[in-house]
């Protein structure tokens, strides 16, 4: 019993935190249709942000969050404009834009080699807050509450932004429907381009949490990220940002009881998901994305 | 003549000319082993040409099929102590039967479908690798394959099996086979009304691609003889291949080979001391590709389109 | 002595969810005739189109062919029984030439053609012209549609209407005893439009039923004999367009109550 | 100067052409129909002239200003509203459909505006928070009839209102549409193949395979034996 809520209570604690990995690329795929293959090493540029704000400027990690959220609308504007309207003219955006964000993962992870080399990097969980507090008489690392609490947070200022504001609105009309969303005044792109920001941005934010909740961080995580991401995504529904809450909690409950039940299968749990339901209710959970005969 | 029969020709004098070629060269080239993975990676991207080329489906896990090879090769040798030859074979069988389990993926749409194959080859490599299955597979710690080593008969195995999946793509390319899963690529339903039997045609592709990677998975393991779960899963593989195609030009015999004999020489080159080189080099390969060239260096040569083998 | 019957939609019904697209249709093709099917859009014209071409299952109701039970069979079967079609919106085969697209279409036009193509296949003579004689069907339905000249062309070089002629070839192609036209007459002039009425016309002479789907009445009219009036998923009307012209609930359907 | 004037448009879907060169313009304050069997081209008419198509050949004026290529939104902002058959954002609620019918306003006009069209609407005000969607097929309609006029439109362009709608609603629509018009004086340019509209309008066109072929005052419309060719194809 005591395995079983340790594995319950950390089970959701991770769980949050995955929803912030996998959102960023269910906005931007319910936006834009756009398959952002990039998006784990996205998460990893931002997880190497915190490093280096925390080993060369000394400074708290979480400081490097809202610098990093400027730096990367910036980099989303950049990547929007250069490729989406483009590829969107094309015969399969889909198919070409998942091929074109696989190019680009790797001119990231290339360059991040350059720039951090190939070890794996750390940094102490005590800068989150040191000790641990105890749930359910359960004693949990500090640092994941924290990382837990940000998610929400971040999860909080999405669903804030999408149903509160008036750009939100306009965000969830083109995903609706683009051409209507012209129809009422919409700027359709510029509004795209801000959704590729706050897209990016959150993989960044949940790259700068990675280093506390996934461990030591190395240019080469991002691969395993992005399918982890794109388990998540789709548990909770494809084009729906919202959904991968639920997406995201019941990957990290799987993840934690494998973990503390079946350790060694544990590695398995994000690819058995996500064959199992893109196998057994592809429609229901992709809508109309599967194909004919 | 028709503009296919020619390219038929030329077709069969550029297998003949390349299969002599990897024959002859080991006697004055000694770089065998750089030799063997050119055949290699031929080979690789051909038979992932067979189901992306010719039907669109990408597959990101085809590395998956490679690895099933090797493992289901070198543990009918190890364990059931098959000779090499049939256990190869029986390898590539292997391939084909996990390709049968995993048709149902074939039902997903283009990106759906390349992240679940992705996902199944790494189920698939955390499967074997695992230490539970350690009396089995050996789970992490490889296969010792020392006591079939045969490098000069491995390499001529490597070299028979470039020489299939170079007819197979042939035999795509000029026959009506290869016509119906192209009609198949542009519109299924079209090519249902025009009676092509989709579901058929397009398994039997995906089954032959597996089937030529769980080959070269096979000859990698005998030419090799040691290697670990690692080794033959690893993602470089599949996107080696993937990148490959895409930059020579899908659904030709030729454009592979140009891709493979281009950018494995610059990997070979510029890429195994510092691959993050390489691996800047091809990332803006594929992004300019898509951007300006989507249909490969192939598409270059408009003129003579028709007689591109 | 009555026409023969060759295609029977016996109250064949599908759903969309909660929509009835097609509610209890009854209709019959007979011998050498050409059907127009009108209706507003969303009546269930081109819905009973796919069913028939077996794009879609029927939810109920039984369709026969030549007395043959043929609902629910895949498409591609009934491509080979004799059923085929042409869509609204051309669908070539790009990046295959006019005659490649023929061939797909005509490689699998009958029984005896795809045993010689297996055993070709064994004998790898795969490669060689006119295994399966297939070549004169493939030039006749190319020269029926009159695009001999382009045959060697790529498929995306045609234009509108000889996109819609490589859509028809096809399906002659596949040697068809009925043929569905799907809107083959939207976005073509009056010349395009009168050319595709010329060979409609003359393949009824050869013995193709034809079932038209059409919004351009002028077409409807020229080559029809009878039009069946769809309203809501069902028939509501049978007989000559000038009836229908002059019957109460027809105007009713087109113009607004 | 008319108000929108298109000079012989063509347009259509890719390499689908649909118009073949139409003629058209709708005066200040004026109602004007728009006719045509399904499929004839009043849709992609609509959509040229919204710019949700490209435009083959042509022209389109608006307040005497070339917008033959401007972007659809920019379009919006100039005071054409339009609404599609669709004409709602079903995901989201009615008080945010009204919201986006405006969007490019600031938001205290906005809300004024939303005020008002809850004052014409009274329905609509009691199912604020619902989800487009879940509203009934004469909601919809008067949803997007709302949303339409939420910018305050010089022009507004609708797309078969009465599609879907049982004669009692289609009658219910023209009469709000009568009323509003009478209120705020916007221009119309309504496209149907519902002939009760006849009576709406002040002059029309009936359209048939992508080209005007009858066009003028209702009287002349109501010829029914006009209308009758252009719906069937034949003279009698």
């Amino acid at each position: 019993m005591e395995l079983f809520f340790y594995a319950l209570i950390s089970g959701i604690l991770y769980g949050i935190f995955f929803a912030l990995v996998g959102i960023g690329l269910n906005l931007i795929f319910g936006v834009m249709r756009m398959v952002n293959l990039a998006h784990g090493d996205f998460i990893m540029l931002g997880a190497f942000g915190a490093w280096l704000a925390y080993s060369k400027l000394n400074m708290n990690p979480l400081l490097a969050i809202p610098i990093e959220i400027f730096i990367f609308m910036i980099i989303g504007f950049g990547v929007y404009y250069a490729f989406v309207p483009r590829l969107s003219k094309s015969r399969d955006p889909e198919m070409l834009s998942f091929i074109l964000f696989f190019g680009i993962a790797q001119i990231i992870e290339a360059l991040a080699i350059f720039a951090f080399g190939n070890n794996q990097k750390s940094i102490p969980f005590s800068t989150l807050g040191k000790g641990s507090i105890s749930i359910l008489s359960q004693s949990i690392p500090f640092s994941w509450v924290v990382s837990a609490a940000i998610s929400l947070l971040m999860i909080g200022f999405v669903y804030y932004y999408l149903y509160f504001t008036r750009t939100g609105y306009a965000t969830r009309a083109i995903m609706s429907s683009p051409e209507e969303a012209s129809s009422v005044g919409i700027d359709v792109s510029k509004i795209s381009a801000f959704a590729m920001g706050i897209g990016l941005s959150l993989a960044a934010i949940a790259g700068v949490l990675a280093p506390f909740m996934i461990g030591s961080i190395d240019p080469s995580i991002g691969a395993s990220l992005t399918t982890t991401s794109f388990a998540i995504v789709v548990i909770g529904s494809l084009g729906k940002p919202i959904g991968t809450i639920l997406g995201g909690i019941i990957y990290g409950l799987a993840m934690m009881f494998m973990q503390t039940y079946l350790a060694s299968w544990t590695n398995l749990v994000p690819y058995v998901i996500l064959i199992l339901i893109l196998l057994v209710k592809p429609s229901g959970l992709l809508g109309k994305k599967v194909r004919n005969a | 003549m028709r503009k296919k029969n020619i390219r038929l020709i030329i077709g069969i004098i550029l297998i003949l000319v390349m299969t002599a070629l990897f024959a002859l060269l080991p006697k004055i080239y000694n770089n065998n082993f750089l030799l063997f993975n050119i055949m290699l990676y031929i080979a690789l991207a051909e038979g992932l040409n067979l189901i992306y080329g010719f039907t669109g489906y990408l597959p990101f896990g085809y590395v998956g099929f490679f690895g099933i090879g090797a493992y289901s090769a070198s543990l009918l040798i190890l364990l059931l102590h098959v000779g090499v030859v049939p256990a190869i074979l029986l390898g590539g069988v292997a391939a084909s039967i996990v390709g049968i389990i995993l048709t149902p993926l074939l039902r997903l749409s283009g990106a759906y479908f390349a992240i679940a194959n992705l996902a199944a080859s790494q189920a698939i490599y955390y499967i074997i690798s695992n230490p539970h299955l350690e009396n089995i597979t050996q789970g992490p710690y490889g296969i010792m394959l020392s006591s079939v080593y045969d490098a000069t008969a491995s390499y001529n195995a490597m070299l028979i099996v470039m020489f299939f999946a170079f007819m197979l793509v042939l035999f795509f390319r000029q026959s009506r086979f290869g016509l119906s899963l192209m009609a198949i690529r542009e519109d299924s339903i079209t090519a249902s009304v025009a009676g092509v039997n989709v579901v058929l045609a397009r398994t039997i592709a995906w089954l032959l691609s597996a089937f030529v990677a769980g080959l070269c998975g096979g000859v990698f393991a005998w030419y090799t003889s040691v290697f670990y779960p690692e080794t033959v899963f690893s993602l470089n593989i599949s996107i080696f291949a993937i990148v490959f195609v895409l930059f020579g030009g899908a659904a030709t015999l030729i454009g592979p080979l140009i891709g493979t004999v281009i950018l494995y020489g610059m990997y070979n080159f510029i890429g195994i001391s510092t691959p993050q080189y390489f691996q800047l080099i091809y990332g803006l390969l594929i992004v300019m590709l898509i951007m300006f060239l989507p249909n490969g260096v192939v598409s270059l040569f408009k003129k003579v389109k028709d007689y591109v083998p | 002595m009555s026409p023969k019957e060759i295609l029977k939609v016996e109250n064949v019904e599908k759903r969309f969810g909660g929509l009835k697209a097609l509610n209890k249709v009854n209709l019959s093709v007979y011998e050498n005739e050409i059907l127009g099917l009108v209706g507003p859009n969303g009546s269930g014209k081109t819905t009973l189109i796919n069913v028939i071409s077996g794009i879609y299952k029927p939810d109920a109701g039984k369709i026969y062919f030549f007395g043959k039970r043929i609902d629910g069979i895949a498409t591609y079967k009934l491509a080979h029984l004799g059923i085929n079609r042409t869509f609204q919106i051309p669908k070539p085969f790009h990046g295959l030439t006019v005659r490649e697209n023929v061939e797909v279409a005509a490689l699998y036009s009958g029984k005896q053609c795809l045993k010689s193509f297996f055993k070709h296949l064994k004998n790898f003579k795969f490669m060689e012209k006119g295994y399966c004689n297939i070549e004169d069907d493939v030039q006749t339905a190319i020269s029926i549609v009159g695009l001999d000249k382009l045959q060697d062309k790529q498929a995306t070089q045609l234009n509108t209407s000889e996109q819609k002629l490589l859509g028809l070839a096809r399906a002659l192609a596949t040697k068809p005893k009925l043929l569905l036209v799907d809107e083959i007459a939207a976005g073509l002039n009056q010349e395009e439009t009168d050319k595709i009425a010329e060979i409609l016309q003359t393949l009824v002479k050869k013995s193709i039923s034809i079932i038209v789907v059409e919004h351009l009445m002028h077409f409807i009219h020229k080559i029809t004999s009878r039009v069946v009036v769809m309203d809501s998923g069902s028939p509501i009307f049978e007989g000559t367009l000038e009836q229908a012209a002059n019957d109460k609930r027809v105007v009713e359907v087109f113009l607004g109550g | 100067m008319s108000l929108l004037e298109v000079q012989s448009l063509e347009s259509g879907y890719k390499i689908l052409k649909v118009l073949w060169g139409i003629d058209l313009n709708v005066e200040q304050k004026e109602r004007v129909i728009l006719l045509g069997v399904n499929g004839a081209g009043k849709t992609t008419l609509l959509k040229a002239i919204m710019g949700l198509l490209k435009i083959f050949n042509g022209k389109i004026y608006f307040e005497g200003k070339d917008i033959t290529h401007l972007r659809t939104d920019k379009r919006v902002k100039l005071g054409i509203a339009y609404m599609s058959e669709i004409g709602i954002f079903p995901n989201l609620t009615v008080d945010e459909n009204l919201e986006l019918g405006a969007f490019f306003l600031d938001s205290k006009l906005t809300h004024q505006r939303k005020q008002q069209m809850y004052e014409y609407f009274q329905d609509l005000l009691s199912h604020k928070k619902a989800l487009a969607g879940s509203l009934s097929g004469g909601q919809r309609k008067m949803l997007g009839i709302a949303k339409l006029l939420m910018s305050n439109p010089k022009l507004v362009v609708l797309d078969e209102p009465s599609n879907g709608l049982s004669p009692k609603f289609v009658k219910l629509i023209i009469n709000i549409l009568d009323d509003l018009q009478n209120k705020e004086q916007f221009s119309i340019l309504i496209a149907e193949q519902n002939i009760a509209f006849l009576d709406f309008a002040q002059r029309g066109y009936v359209i048939d395979n992508g080209k005007v072929v009858v066009s003028g005052n209702l009287s002349d419309l109501k010829s029914n034996n006009i209308v009758k060719k252009a719906y069937f194809g034949i003279e009698n």
